[in-house]
């Protein structure tokens, strides 16, 4: 689960819906750190994180791991409201060929809950199912969009623990969030300074960019 | 009695209790005229002059097609009866019933076309009364479908009642289309008043008691089927709650 | 009520072409039957009566599913259910704008699909007529469907299953209708039949929608 | 056993499926019913080891 | 807007799935009030608002004010992706027959992505539109679950000041969170002591609840 | 990637039985033929084939849109992209499922509804055969389709649209291998055309799947 190797990001920009967002960032994620984005609504963390996590190419710059290394979440969990807790999670593990899910139910205290179908959870276990499916990806880099929406206090505090392990081992994460995550020790980055400026002679070529 | 004092019986509990006392008894007259009446049919009736000993399907193919008929049709009455006064063990009832209903339409349907082989040299004709048949034994799948895709157990309740309602009326239409669409080659009703059209007596006889027999297997059935809804209802609640209060 | 038909139809216009798409499925139905039942002109022109209903049909139903489940999906019906607009007017508006993006359509394009199908020139008019009578009453029943598959993740072809015994009586007059006509016999009691389904089905499934929809949303 | 003639094989056949498909039905209405009974009983003991229906 | 009723709650019970999940609830909210409930993941505030909101059937108690009186507003924000931002406004203004939409717009700071297709905005975006909603309903009763997911600071603050010139204009609110709202005078309802009980004998006939 | 098939095999089920409806699909379309054109066996025997295979081909048609929209709505599409399964992979097995519950049970329940159609004895096996080889292909083509009308929302009809010519060559050689054997012709050639198609599709087109797959998640 370990990677020796840090996530450098250079001069990224990145783009939605073919404009533009954010550009000009770099950042250098050391195993066992993890970066908190922050900025105002529709800045682009969004689009960010798609873009490293692999899921849409960067308009320019260069991401130092590629997208095997990333496990991204995001508001859609990709749970199976057909599918109970256990075999949501199963299955997840058996795609990364990873092995037991019970750390994970354990992690997010999941097991209560096991045979519960994936439907009947309320807002904030949903929730919690969806982060579980990171202890099974076995990435080193977690990359998450707003992971703690929905979570109480002490679902909270889980999360935050269950960010510690995976940095304990070595792993990275990438976080972008509004509210507290209680991860103090995390550094910040705020990305409102890199919002894309115009262009300023928009040549004809550029404008399909 | 009082017709009050039959709404008790709505009680799961005391359902349960009631119907299971008088099971065996149902059940072991069901097995007598069913046996007897297939037997009587099979064994001691000569062959019709012109069918040959093909009647002899007749002792099943109209006790199962009029099962068929008046099976949807106790469906109709329980569905009306949940959604008037929300007695679980009367939906539960229509949802045991829906697949002997079908069984027995799939059986008339089966019956008939391997009847329909000699008699008119076809498996299959477009005959109104088969065809009819036919749209039955799908109104029979979507509502046991709707009952399958639906998991909560009121909702699917409150919801295959309205179709089982709008469905019947579908049905009787769906019979007059197909009667205007196509005269067919099927022989009319047997029940008719009319003695000249009626099959004779010979026949009849261990018919009606087939009849009997089916209708009673019907009962001894969904005694059984309900009251196993019912207690796969309380322990799908009972889980349930397990769940949330441990 | 305006308001939510307007709505549907810009939803069924934006969404990549709501009036077309319908159409687009029915014509490749009736030019799909020449490549399956062999181009003879007789055989076609006896059944192109019938395969005009079926392919019909056929466009409705697939477009059934899009009556609620998108709003479902995202909430709306759960904020429109809690509006002042009462439940059967909904389901009358939704019924009213699939027939407009579904039904009506079809009806224009008949006569050129009845080219395609050598359907004889005396059926043009019949056709068209029983079309017009009939399909309403197709998107009416259909919205009963797709209000009591409504909360079932993915219902279409449950929907299908459900709706299909439903269709039956109006396919029969309809088709019979059309089918008369194409014979020159006279098609006034299919025609009546037809139109007595369609105005009784406009009349009273709202309500038993409206009753199925108000469950679903529990 | 009766003569059957030409027909036996019709005769024959719609009633074996007949008398297969009512079969299929009790016996699988048979052991749901024991299988639910079993579970329910278990689950019921389960929350009142005093039991009580 | 105004109403001089105020929302009590009586004892009301609450089910979801079949299973009883709150009992024993009584609240009041007098016009002008706001009430935050707060309770851990699971408990059962999703349930309860969508029952005060006439969306499902109460198991017991009463509720003071019919439907009719409630605006509701969950994660699902009944925003269609191919419509604008003004054009999702002004149906929701026509459906409840409440004029102009430019306050809302003006509210939540939308003006400038009105003709933006709803599907185009970022999260945050999205949410704000998704409140906006509630302006242009023109009922007293706010019922809001989980509001400000996804707001970046400055926006939870614009949904602070609607809230308060809601309530303001004789107004309730009854909001589920877990995060701060910002909403001091609002009182706040833990519910997690009314987390119903499993009844202690429970008879055959009461399986069905 | 069989824990990915188990899993949509699963989902198939637990949605209110997968394996059923399309198969129940098939048996309304078939049903309701005859209804549209009329109860003559003998106009009937003479459509059977072509209508088989037109019901099988839409029954598929219609379970398309569940290929991958469920997997996308709700996330899962993003993050089996970014798991370690190769994308050409993952729409092999998408194309397999989607046969299993579809295609397979459609072959299976064809003696049946020949039946209904009065399809001639002799034509029986070579309208298995026919289907047998043709509905892989459908069902890979069809993923194709689905992987194009991903983002869409509520693609269903576009999907439609877009398939249904590239089925043309599919259903010509199918339902002519089937027509030549009712009419007790030598049925060789469309045979093997069919079979070209089916392994060319399933060889091929998984890699076209794949990368416009990757186009749409991006
Ligand atoms: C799938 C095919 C068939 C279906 C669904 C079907 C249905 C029915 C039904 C519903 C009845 C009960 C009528 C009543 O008592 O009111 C009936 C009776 C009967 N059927 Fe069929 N039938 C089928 C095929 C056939 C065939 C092929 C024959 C053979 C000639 C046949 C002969 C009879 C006879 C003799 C009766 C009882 C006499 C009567 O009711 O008039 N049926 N069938
Ligand atoms: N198709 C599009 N056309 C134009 N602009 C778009 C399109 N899609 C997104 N945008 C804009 O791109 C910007 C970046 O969106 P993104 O979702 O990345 O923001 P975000 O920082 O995640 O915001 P939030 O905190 O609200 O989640 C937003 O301003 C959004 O409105
Ligand atoms: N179909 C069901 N069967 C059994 N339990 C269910 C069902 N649906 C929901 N529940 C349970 O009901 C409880 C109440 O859910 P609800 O969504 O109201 O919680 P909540 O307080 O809103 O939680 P959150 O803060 O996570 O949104 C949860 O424990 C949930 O797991
Ligand atoms: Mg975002
Ligand atoms: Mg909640």
């Amino acid at each position: 689960m370990t990677s020796a190797l840090a996530l450098s990001v250079t001069d990224l920009a990145v783009a939605r819906g073919g404009i533009p967002v954010l550009e000009g960032l770099s950042f250098d994620i050391a195993p066992g750190q993890a970066l908190i984005l922050r900025g105002p609504n529709g800045i682009g963390k969004t689009t960010l994180l798609r873009t490293v996590a692999g899921l849409q190419p960067a308009l320019k710059g260069k991401i130092g791991l590629d997208r095997e290394a990333m496990a991204y979440a995001a508001h859609a969990d990709g749970l199976k409201s057909t599918l109970t807790v256990e075999e949501n999670l199963t299955f997840w593990s058996s795609v990364f060929g990873t092995g037991s899910i019970e750390p994970a139910l354990e992690g997010f205290n999941l097991a209560h809950l096991r045979g519960r179908a994936g439907g009947s959870l309320s807002a904030g276990q949903k929730r919690r199912l969806g982060l579980a499916r990171l202890l099974v990806t076995g990435r080193p880099v977690w990359v998450l969009d707003e992971p703690t929406v929905s979570l109480d206090v002490a679902s909270v505090a889980l999360f935050a623990q269950a960010v510690r392990g995976h940095l304990a081992g070595g792993g990275m994460a990438l976080i972008a969030t509004h509210i507290d995550l209680g991860l103090d020790e995390a550094e910040i980055l705020d990305v409102g300074p890199f919002k894309a400026k115009p262009p300023e002679n928009d040549h004809f070529d550029e404008v399909f960019l | 009695m009082n017709l009050n004092a039959l709404w008790e019986y709505a009680n799961p509990l005391k359902f349960m209790r009631t119907t299971e006392r008088v099971l065996p008894y149902v059940t072991a007259l069901a097995v007598v005229f069913f046996v007897g009446g297939l037997v009587w049919g099979f064994f001691f009736t000569p062959d019709d002059y012109r069918q040959g000993s093909t009647v002899k399907i007749f002792y099943i193919h109209v006790p199962a097609a009029m099962m068929a008929i008046n099976i949807w049709a106790m469906m109709l009455i329980t569905s009306l009866v949940w959604i008037v006064r929300r007695h679980h063990v009367s939906a539960l009832a229509a949802r045991a019933a829906a697949p002997i209903g079908a069984t027995m339409t799939l059986i008339a349907l089966i019956t008939g076309a391997i009847w329909g082989q000699p008699m008119w040299g076809t498996w299959w004709a477009w005959d109104p009364r088969l065809t009819s048949f036919l749209i039955l034994f799908l109104f029979y799948l979507g509502y046991m479908a709707l009952w399958a895709a639906i998991e909560n157990d009121d909702t699917a309740a409150d919801l295959t009642s309205v179709l089982c309602l709008v469905g019947s009326v579908f049905a009787i239409l769906s019979r007059y289309a197909v009667n205007f669409w196509n005269q067919g080659l099927h022989q009319g009703a047997s029940l008719s008043l009319d003695k000249e059209e009626n099959v004779a007596d010979v026949f009849w006889y261990p018919a009606l008691v087939c009849i009997a027999g089916f209708m009673l297997l019907f009962v001894a059935l969904v005694i059984i089927r309900t009251n196993t809804e019912i207690r796969a209802r309380r322990m799908r609640a009972l889980l349930a709650r397990e769940r949330l209060g441990a | 009520m305006i308001a939510l038909l307007t709505r549907d139809l810009r939803l069924a216009i934006r969404a990549g072409g709501g009036f077309g798409l319908g159409l687009a499925f029915f014509l490749i139905v009736v030019v799909l039957v020449p490549f399956g039942v062999g181009p003879e002109t007789g055989l076609l022109a006896k059944i192109a009566p019938g395969i005009l209903w079926l392919g019909a049909l056929l466009a409705c139903l697939l477009s059934l599913d899009r009556i609620f489940a998108l709003d479902w999906e995202d909430g709306s019906l759960d904020l429109l259910a809690t509006s002042p607009l009462p439940m059967e007017g909904i389901v009358t508006i939704k019924a009213l704008a699939h027939w407009i993006t579904t039904g009506l359509p079809l009806v224009l394009a008949t006569p050129l699909f009845g080219l395609l199908l050598s359907l004889p020139s005396g059926a043009y008019g019949p056709m068209i007529l029983s079309l017009l009578i009939g399909t309403p009453a197709l998107s009416v029943i259909g919205t009963f469907g797709a209000a009591l598959t409504v909360g079932l993740k993915r219902g279409g072809l449950l929907l299908s299953l459900l709706v299909l015994p439903l269709y039956v009586p109006t396919l029969i007059f309809g088709a019979e209708m059309a089918r008369r006509a194409a014979e020159g016999l006279d098609g006034t009691t299919p025609a009546l039949m037809l139109a007595g389904i369609s105005f009784g089905a406009m009349a009273l499934l709202p309500f038993a929608s409206a009753a199925v929809l108000r469950i679903n949303l529990r | 056993m009766p003569e059957l003639g030409k027909y036996a094989e019709a005769v024959l056949s719609s009633y074996a499926i007949s008398l297969g498909l009512i079969a299929v039905l009790i016996v699988a209405s048979i052991i749901r019913s024991r299988r639910v009974k079993a579970q329910l009983e278990e689950v019921e003991t389960r929350r009142k080891p005093n039991g009580q229906v």
